[in-house]
């Protein structure tokens, strides 16, 4: 249809203009009936979320004691004691967790509304299109909303939503407002959802706009590492999440020929992004394939090295994991920095409205450190020029910043073993033992550390000594630097709805044995290397592996010994035996989106204001699992809670535990384990799976053993729980030497039982565990939890029994 | 002579100053008669082990003497290469400090709920979380830490260790020497 | 006009209807032009807020040395260090600034957005009518977003705007975003900025929806006191800040004739909102005055004294400032509990959609301690019935609720005297020496110390006899409580324009001396006394004094010699020697409507869209400090923050300092104190006027005399100086015994000393400070930083100037 | 016999223990010399001086060895009813703690910056908030309390005296000797 909008005279109306807002009702061309919970409120779907606490149980790990939130305060809540206002210790710790997903949300929505405003700006309104291959196009929006947006600004009702429903959290998280932990949950699940939706919008706006590839497994691949920058050329880093004023400094430079003089790199996500531009459907008029142009300098753990290493000319930063110290960073080395958004102003004087030259000139001649320069084309323009100009003055610098040989030695010699840097060191690397080495000529463990080594100088803060430490690890690890450069495959954006197709059947039946999502930030500790070893084992294994942000970025740095990166070494389809990497943080969203599509396009569900009832579905039959490996921001923690109200459990390693919270099961409490057979409304007794929503592991090991273990659905049938409990004992004999203990909880019938091994796993059961086996049909006669079923279709929600049980 | 465990009585990780309520440091003597006395004591041994292997056999000596032992992360393959399998239980350290904070859950072996709790080869961040998931949320198992780290949300804990492989064996020694007694 | 809403059917649109979203331009009744700034953004008005930052230098006091609020922490900051993300501690706290801030920003708006969805659904769209004497109806909503609500559904958009800020804001919180402490408080000013906005919204829909005065200097004096509810009817307590619910019990009461059977008792703003409904215009259907027939139950300060006491037989939450755990005290007590609001629900089980018999019935019968019930209208119905039907089935409880003489004794006894009550007491109240006192028979400082004592219960917790302290507070004072009846006069609402008229240029020649504005919490330490101790010696010096919320309803609790509560005491209109309560805490909006309307009424400024000039205006010319003498939530940040936005200083008690930051003025730096004069542009050298804008005064007696001194302002006439300087002399001479060290500093010319001590002030100018006098003609010759010039027009902003200075 | 001014150091108000760095409590010996032995000290006193009316006139004995008085909240009126204003400064603390934390400050006699600030009669709370200004954004100031309280954020403190005001005037009078010899 003509799509009609903007101003109409009206007749016998003086003076009037009529503005048209949104037209409510066109031809209908969407065949599913409004659902249940359009635009759910914070109580709508609390009901769906006591379910989930009520098995998965909240369990809090407090990071502090006492709480200095308002007046009454400090308030020692030690032993879950009440303070004055009369929160408890648990309570506590539940606005703490929503305060912090808040956060994580606040971040993603705000990026979009930022980017909506932008792209309308830029670009004019524009049709959302995904291309013939995504006709369920925004499944987060859909199920949330319970629109279809028909072009950009169609999104901007659905920010309002986001807005509101944030407003309406962190209202309840005022002194004196809600009570209960439990209800503090329910919102913070509330506000994991809309993070999700968030991020959907945000990566829908940006990837029409900027014409990104609609799920192309063949993204083009593109240069990662620090030592992609070329130093012959004035390099540019943009920094943070955010890809408007990067974009136009890459725009600015196609337009001005200047590729030859420039090298533009991105750091965090803005380098996913910068890296996806114009590789999509061809409609705009973005020079094509220019993203290809761009360079990922690395993931937000990389900063600190590379500026420390002085790589580059000049840093624009945006939004969103941007160290808050960048300008005294980068003063010293005389790296001029451009601040292109409001979040993040650093106290600098704001130069929006002054001529790009005066701008340039005040940076190149160091009469300030850094500007702000709100508008993304100016800032494009002035980056890209000063980049230009700065370059022959730095050359100075540039040659001081590594120590010499000398200079290296003289400070290995002044540490005094104090220790101070360990008890500050996030990591905690005994820094005193690599000195004690490096003094003896061995600069291994300076080599071997640096990648745990997050770069966050606290150990040069506590040294009494002054030893700048980082540039100790700088000087040991200067080739390595030069020569970091590696492929990773550019962020493909949503899975196709003809890929859900393929593989719906094989997920919900476990015959593909899982979804693997690594998702958030991978830097600490030894988050970069095992992120790509738990990708590699799992893709080894026929399960899906998908990769977004900072995960993906870090998982290219290593290769296999053909010297191939992961994204050479497996295709990049949302298949089995494949790795794709789904794009930057706010791509997240598309993994949501690809459950909900499992449940919408494969097993026809409903999904339209029907939220409740598809994360039911995939918390009953998709078997996934998210696993965030590192360091973890507040929007990991949103991205995870929101996961989680989707039905999906993820996996985080031990520094997640300053967020508080987890969702536990215990397998101890049969009465948790009870789920609906919709067929007739009985209550099935089923065997824990999955056994957790939120899930701390000690080492990589445990993680992959617990995400192979989490991937298992009341739904499997028995071929595919015979595959998952295959990989399930083969991780554990693998990496603990022995069978899981609880694997026979998941045998329903003989033919469940690994292949290999089914003979001794059923003498095992008869003798250890006491189940009856006829061996001669080599059948299971006692002993399940409950039988294999093949037609049994388990539900949390009773609204979904289709016939009363007689 | 005995090594002293009381030095260094700071949070490993120094910025973790939870609240009032702070752990000290106590000697071999004490937190070693201390478990002894526990009537359900459970040794809960984490990953760290790997990186000192012949910690492994200590544990071994200890749960020997019939303490049971929770083998947390992968440790059990620790367990497995020794073929000590006896009283090892394999269990993650997040769902097992779950169970501990409920009253009703009746241990690993089904026999009943820990009095004592005794935690060693841990990574430092999450064991101090989960000491204080205890410390807050079930005040009824002690918290005893004898790892090379001063863990402050524990009851009773060494002091830092951490550079001291020597003392922190001989630390363990003498925990186990007395708990042979 | 006639305003034509709905829906339309377009010829050759087939299927299509299109929603009017927004007239954009109609007969513009409106004849200023859209001034410079509308819908701000965040750095927008950013160069205001560093004009105010620059003078006013923020000062942090850490509650907290460390950061725990990412996976790289806990960090330590102690002396400013970084924490690993590059924040130092100035940084952080103001990012904790920054989310307190926002928690009360969000607290006002979402209560805004819950009442705009509410009165909407429940009274349809109604015009916006203030009544004929308050024509700049919406000056907030005018001053930033730029335009003239028509009707109640035009705050809709200007919600939208504050939620789209709040999320820029809290997204800023995120690790790695902002860096600099001057930004987080540029954001925090700008959050101040969105609370004043949203309860300007909030009391503005209350008020037209709900038929409260509009500015009625004479609105009724209602009862207040924890022993105004009648002990012979079913005494209904609703609690918290939102009137929905309350109301609706009040219209079920007043529909089923049953006023005689039942007391309806508000607890916090609920209580000043229910007492103002219906007192208005009278062009509703709401009964007319039904609002005089509620009951102030108390401020929340008192809440734990009236469940202890359990003078309720049931209690209806709604949100804000309700203590987390109502539940656990009034179960025990037999109290059913009803949570109307989704912001509260305590974990309780949502009955929203369930029959009202079957929920009273739950709660009479005790099957549940609580229920949650989100329409506002059955929460009414329910609360009536269960608080009837529960009455009889509490007698028996009811007479165990205070201690008996012996009981009382045997816990006298018990105490060991360990002080761990005093070690966790608020206030530091000495606790075992009142029991001390009171094993001797001497019950008076358990009486005086009774409105001192927060009701926290902290001390119970930590007492190891398990002595129930709070109860031997209730046997000691059970003649007070049944006793404690007032009169309060109802919030009036907006400063009315013709008010503004006649105070205006008094207000700004200083002939006023000020305007006093005693707002927020008020309970501790001392607050309730000491605030009507403030409030009356203001306004006996013929400052205007305003009130809002917990501090006008404390300010009640006290009577003159001749028995008169400062309500009878004094007349209620914005005008010197009155005293006049604003309403609840939303209505401290009108505070600011009524600075701005000096601005734009008094002194013809253009508010429109035009924040930054008014707020200038204020600053520099309109004598007005606000004052939050009691515990501070982070409601109460917000609204100072909010204050200081837009000019105008507060000053707070010690309690607060646990928000960290103040704004504080340097008297010794000259240079931060020169404004232009608007006349031509040049910089003048001025007096430090006013010299802070958030400090915090350890006594009442301090508080009173910076009060004082906060009211000069840089425009003073001679006449208004002398007037404001004799007052701050006088203060001081009362309440420190001499003059204060730096009143020469105020004056400009001779006829600016106070009358009374001219001479000898003079002489001590020329002896002690070296001025030169003339004493022929009694006249200052050289001394003052400045002339007094009746014509100088000082403002902060370039471009206010009307002519370059030559 | 000197009164033990080390006993319990724990803050005053329990719960505040704001992280790594903690005050110790000291006997009077100790802070008595450290407070003669300050180039520039200040006495910054409070209106809980109103409570205990006598240490109004040790404040003065204070004063007239040299140490100049900031009279803080309306405290200043206890120096006008006891005719003492000689090297007495009216100012709120809020400001002086502002004035104190910036390296440029005159001080309130205009002839430079102070070296050490001891309070005492302040309010707890406000005492304690800034103290923590100090401690985070001036630490070439050294902060001593001689107050009632255990005070956590200064470099030196007595323990809790708060129920014991014989021993606390005791401490005081101590105090006030060493600085007299």
């Amino acid at each position: 249809m003509v799509k009609t909008e903007g101003s109409f005279a009206v007749e016998d109306m003086k003076n009037v203009q009529i503005n048209i807002g949104a037209v409510i009702k066109e031809e209908d061309e969407w065949d599913q009936e409004m659902g249940p919970y359009p635009k759910p409120q914070v109580a709508t779907l609390r009901d769906w979320d006591f379910k989930i606490v009520n098995r998965y149980r909240i369990f809090y790990a407090p990071a502090d004691d006492t709480c200095t939130l308002c007046t009454f305060g400090p308030c020692d809540l030690t032993g879950n004691k009440r303070g004055a206002c009369g929160i408890d210790q648990a309570g506590t710790c539940g606005k703490i967790v929503l305060v912090a997903v808040l956060m994580g949300t606040c971040a993603h929505t705000a990026h979009g509304r930022h980017l909506y405003h932008w792209c309308l700006d830029k670009f004019g309104d524009m049709p959302f299109d995904m291309g013939s291959d995504i006709l369920v196009k925004a499944p987060l929006t859909e199920s949330i909303i319970g629109i279809r947006p028909k072009t950009l600004k169609d999104f901007g009702p659905v920010l309002s939503y986001c807005e509101e429903e944030i407003t309406q959290l962190l209202a309840s998280c005022h002194s004196g407002q809600e009570g209960s932990y439990i209800d503090f949950e329910s919102k913070a699940l509330h506000s994991g959802m809309i993070d999700s939706l968030g991020k959907e919008i945000c990566d829908m706006l940006q990837t029409v706009a900027y014409d990104m590839p609609r799920g192309d497994p063949e993204a083009p691949l593109v240069e990662i590492g620090m030592g992609t920058m070329d130093q012959s050329k004035a390099c540019l880093i943009a920094y943070g999440h955010n890809l408007a004023a990067g974009a136009e400094a890459m725009f600015y430079t196609e337009n001005n020929n200047l590729w030859d003089k420039v090298d533009i790199g991105g750091v965090c996500c803005t380098a996913i992004d910068l890296t996806r531009i114009a590789e999509g459907l061809g409609n705009t008029d973005i020079p094509k394939m220019i993203g290809t142009k761009a360079k990922v300098a690395g993931a937000v753990g990389w900063w600190r090295k590379m500026v420390r290493a002085g790589i580059m000319d000049a840093v624009m930063v945006d939004e969103q994991c941007v160290w808050c110290d960048v300008v005294r960073d980068c003063e010293p080395r005389k790296i001029p920095v451009i601040a292109t958004n409001d979040k993040i102003m650093y106290g600098l004087v704001d130069r929006t409205n002054d001529p790009v030259d005066e701008i340039v000139s005040d940076l190149v001649e160091f009469r300030v450190a850094g500007v702000v320069v709100l508008d993304p084309i100016k800032a494009g323009e002035v980056a890209v020029k000063t980049a230009l100009q700065v370059k022959p003055k730095r050359a100075d610098i540039k040659d001081k910043l590594v120590l010499t040989e000398e200079e290296f030695k003289k400070f290995l010699d002044t540490c005094t073993k104090c220790r101070q840097c360990t008890y500050v060191c996030p990591p905690h690397i005994r820094i005193s033992n690599l000195i004690e080495e490096a003094i003896k000529g061995n600069l291994e463990p300076f080599s071997s550390t640096y990648e745990v080594c997050v770069g966050c100088g606290r150990c040069e803060q506590a040294c009494p000594q002054d030893i700048p430490i980082l540039k100790l690890y700088e000087y040991a690890n200067r080739d390595y630097i030069a020569n970091q450069k590696f492929k990773m495959r550019a962020g493909r954006g949503p899975v196709r709805d003809t890929e859900i197709r393929a593989v719906g059947m094989p997920i919900v039946m476990g015959t593909i044995p899982g979804v693997i999502a690594l998702v958030g930030c991978s830097n600490y500790p030894n988050g970069t290397k095992e992120c790509y070893d738990i990708a590699k084992e799992f893709a080894d294994r026929g399960y899906i592996v998908v990769a977004t942000g900072c995960m993906a970025m870090d998982m290219s740095l290593y290769t296999d010994e053909d010297g191939k990166t992961i994204w050479e070494q497996y295709p990049g389809g949302f298949d089995g035996r494949n790795v794709c990497n789904i794009g930057s943080c706010v791509s997240n969203a598309h993994i949501h989106g690809a459950a909900i599509k499992v449940a919408t396009i494969f097993a026809r569900r409903n999904h339209r204001a029907n939220y409740d009832d598809i994360a039911d579905y995939i918390l009953s039959k998709v078997g996934a699992c998210g696993v965030a490996w590192g360091a973890y921001s507040q929007k990991a923690a949103s991205i995870a809670t929101g996961v989680n109200r989707v039905g999906c459990p993820v996996v985080v390693q031990p520094s997640s535990v300053i967020y508080r919270r987890a969702f536990l099961g215990r397998t101890d409490v049969p009465e948790d384990w009870k789920v609906i057979d919709a067929r007739d409304g009985s209550l099935v007794q089923i065997e824990p799976a999955p056994e957790h929503m939120l899930y701390v592991a000690e080492t990589k090991e445990e993680a992959m053993l617990m995400m192979a273990k989490l991937c298992f659905r009341p739904s499997d049938n028995s071929i595919g729980r015979m595959i998952k409990l295959t990989h399930y004992c083969d991780i554990s004999k693998k990496y603990f030497g022995k069978l899981p203990d609880d694997w026979p909880i998941f045998v329903r019938h003989a033919s469940e039982l690994p292949i290999a091994d089914k003979e001794p796993m059923m003498r095992e059961l008869e003798e250890k565990h006491g189940w009856k086996i006829d061996w001669k049909a080599k059948k299971i006669v006692e002993g399940p939890i409950r039988p294999a079923d093949v037609s049994f279709d388990p539900t949390n929600l009773p609204r979904k029994i289709r016939a009363k049980k007689k | 002579m005995a090594v002293d465990t009381t030095k260094n009585p700071i949070p490993f990780e120094m910025a973790q100053i939870p609240g009032p309520e702070m752990a000290k440091a106590y000697a071999t003597k004490v937190i070693g008669s201390i478990i002894k006395k526990s009537k359900r004591p459970l040794l809960v041994v984490g990953a760290e082990l790997f990186d000192d292997p012949v910690m492994f056999d200590k544990v071994i000596e200890m749960g020997k003497t019939g303490i049971p032992i929770a083998a947390t992360a992968h440790s059990v393959k620790g367990f497995v290469e020794r073929n000590y399998l006896e009283n090892v239980y394999q269990i993650g350290l997040h769902p097992l400090t779950n169970y501990l904070r409920f009253e009703d859950w009746k241990g690993l072996d089904g026999q009943g709920h820990y009095d004592t709790v005794i935690f060693l080869g841990i990574h430092y961040k999450f064991a101090n979380a989960m000491f204080s998931a205890l410390k807050n949320f079930n005040r009824n198992v002690r918290r005893i830490s004898i790892d090379r780290y001063f863990h402050v949300n524990a009851n009773m804990t060494f002091g830092n260790l951490a550079f001291s492989p020597d003392d922190y064996h001989e630390a363990i020694d003498e925990v186990i020497a007395i708990l042979k007694k």
